[in-house]
């Protein structure tokens, strides 16, 4: 299945904005963020929050098709 | 309870703000405003340069207002965050709120303040004499980006 | 530590009151604004008036804000007070209080409103439906005015 | 020696905005009150508070010729 990617602050300037990523059915957040990991490792020191949908989700959350995913570094708003 | 929430480029209008918690019902109204700083951890900062995920921090602030009406009893609140450039003296947040009486509008704007830093998908960037650098703990190892990394060493 | 402390006629400026605690060294404004609320005490209200001893009520606000900034390292103070009439959903009272960070603008702001109730020389007459009183203890008895009094018992 | 007196809020509407007075030296502000409410009883109930030359003092405070007392009801700002 197909999801899209968002990435935000110092992980869109690695990143770059928006991607898109064919994982397999299951997959959860976390998986797929490992997955990025493997392929960037230096992105493994990253601190890093997830939403899918526009909502917060924990790294267990498992992916429907078509979700979108963002990742984010810890916020600092204000 | 009514409430406004928004992520706005340009100047904060702080008088609509207010203006959209004015309520007959209400005796308080508390204006919370976060103002870019002049010097930051020994810095000189020039400016901040926020970015947001913006539906997303739009309808975290609106939980945030919905979850601060359930804690204390307000009227309504209005959340504005500025994103882009944000000069030194000029304002990134403004929260009002407004309620009967003047306790609990202290305390639901101190609370929404607090939790707005903590979850809203906002985040700012900080340009200062010599370099820039991302704040709060965007890698666990050291600051990534080199001419930052170098400039907060650069003696003044 | 800055502050302007005025007693005025007419309606608050709210954004001057804030322009005068801008400073660039501030991370924060924290504003209260008290405003004319429909009822009290069960009774439905149609206004405040508002007298003042005015150059020793400015001159104790001026003693509060300076009396904050030995509290909390705090910026700026400004403060105002409204008199005459002061209808439903307008302000009476305003304090604008900057500094370097949050925590310190709202206990500040808070304190001071607190204290300015307490102490500045100011009284508000409540005029309601049927009748009109000053609000505060100013009797040890009952209300003294065949008026008021009368007026407060009125059914709805 | 000659004192000025000013009234505010419930009290300025029985006592009028201002007042004069001829007191003996060493009188002090509770002892210039007693002598306002034995002429008018129906301020006996009242709470008040004293403001020589626009300070706040007790009511042991000794007056001084010139002075302007201050009679306030419980303040009720904001």
């Amino acid at each position: 299945m197909r999801v899209r990617l968002r990435f935000f602050a110092a992980l869109r300037e690695r990143m770059g904005p928006r991607g898109e990523r064919f994982v397999a059915d299951g997959t959860t957040v976390g998986v797929l963020w490992r997955a990025l990991v493997r392929e960037r490792p230096d992105l493994a020191a990253t601190r890093v929050r997830f939403a899918v949908n526009q909502t917060y989700v924990e790294p267990g959350h498992a992916l429907s098709d078509g979700d979108e995913v963002a990742f984010f570094p810890p916020v600092s708003g204000g | 309870m009514t409430r406004r929430c928004r992520v706005t480029r340009g100047r904060l209008a702080v008088p609509a703000l207010i203006r959209a918690v004015l309520d007959p019902a209400a005796g308080a109204v508390v204006t919370f405003l976060g103002t870019t700083r002049n010097t930051n951890a020994g810095r000189r900062v020039t400016r901040l340069e926020y970015e947001a995920f913006v539906p997303m921090a739009e309808a975290e602030m609106e939980r945030l207002a919905k979850a601060a009406a359930r804690r204390w009893p307000i009227r309504r609140v209005a959340m504005a965050h500025r994103i882009g450039r944000v000069p030194v003296g000029e304002a990134s947040v403004g929260i009002a709120v407004s309620a009967g009486h003047r306790r609990e509008a202290f305390e639901a704007c101190h609370w929404l303040i607090d939790r707005l830093k903590e979850i809203v998908p906002i985040w700012k960037r900080e340009h200062f004499r010599g370099g820039q650098v991302w704040i709060g703990p965007q890698q666990g190892g050291p600051p990534p980006r080199r001419r930052a990394a170098r400039a907060v060493r650069r003696p003044r």
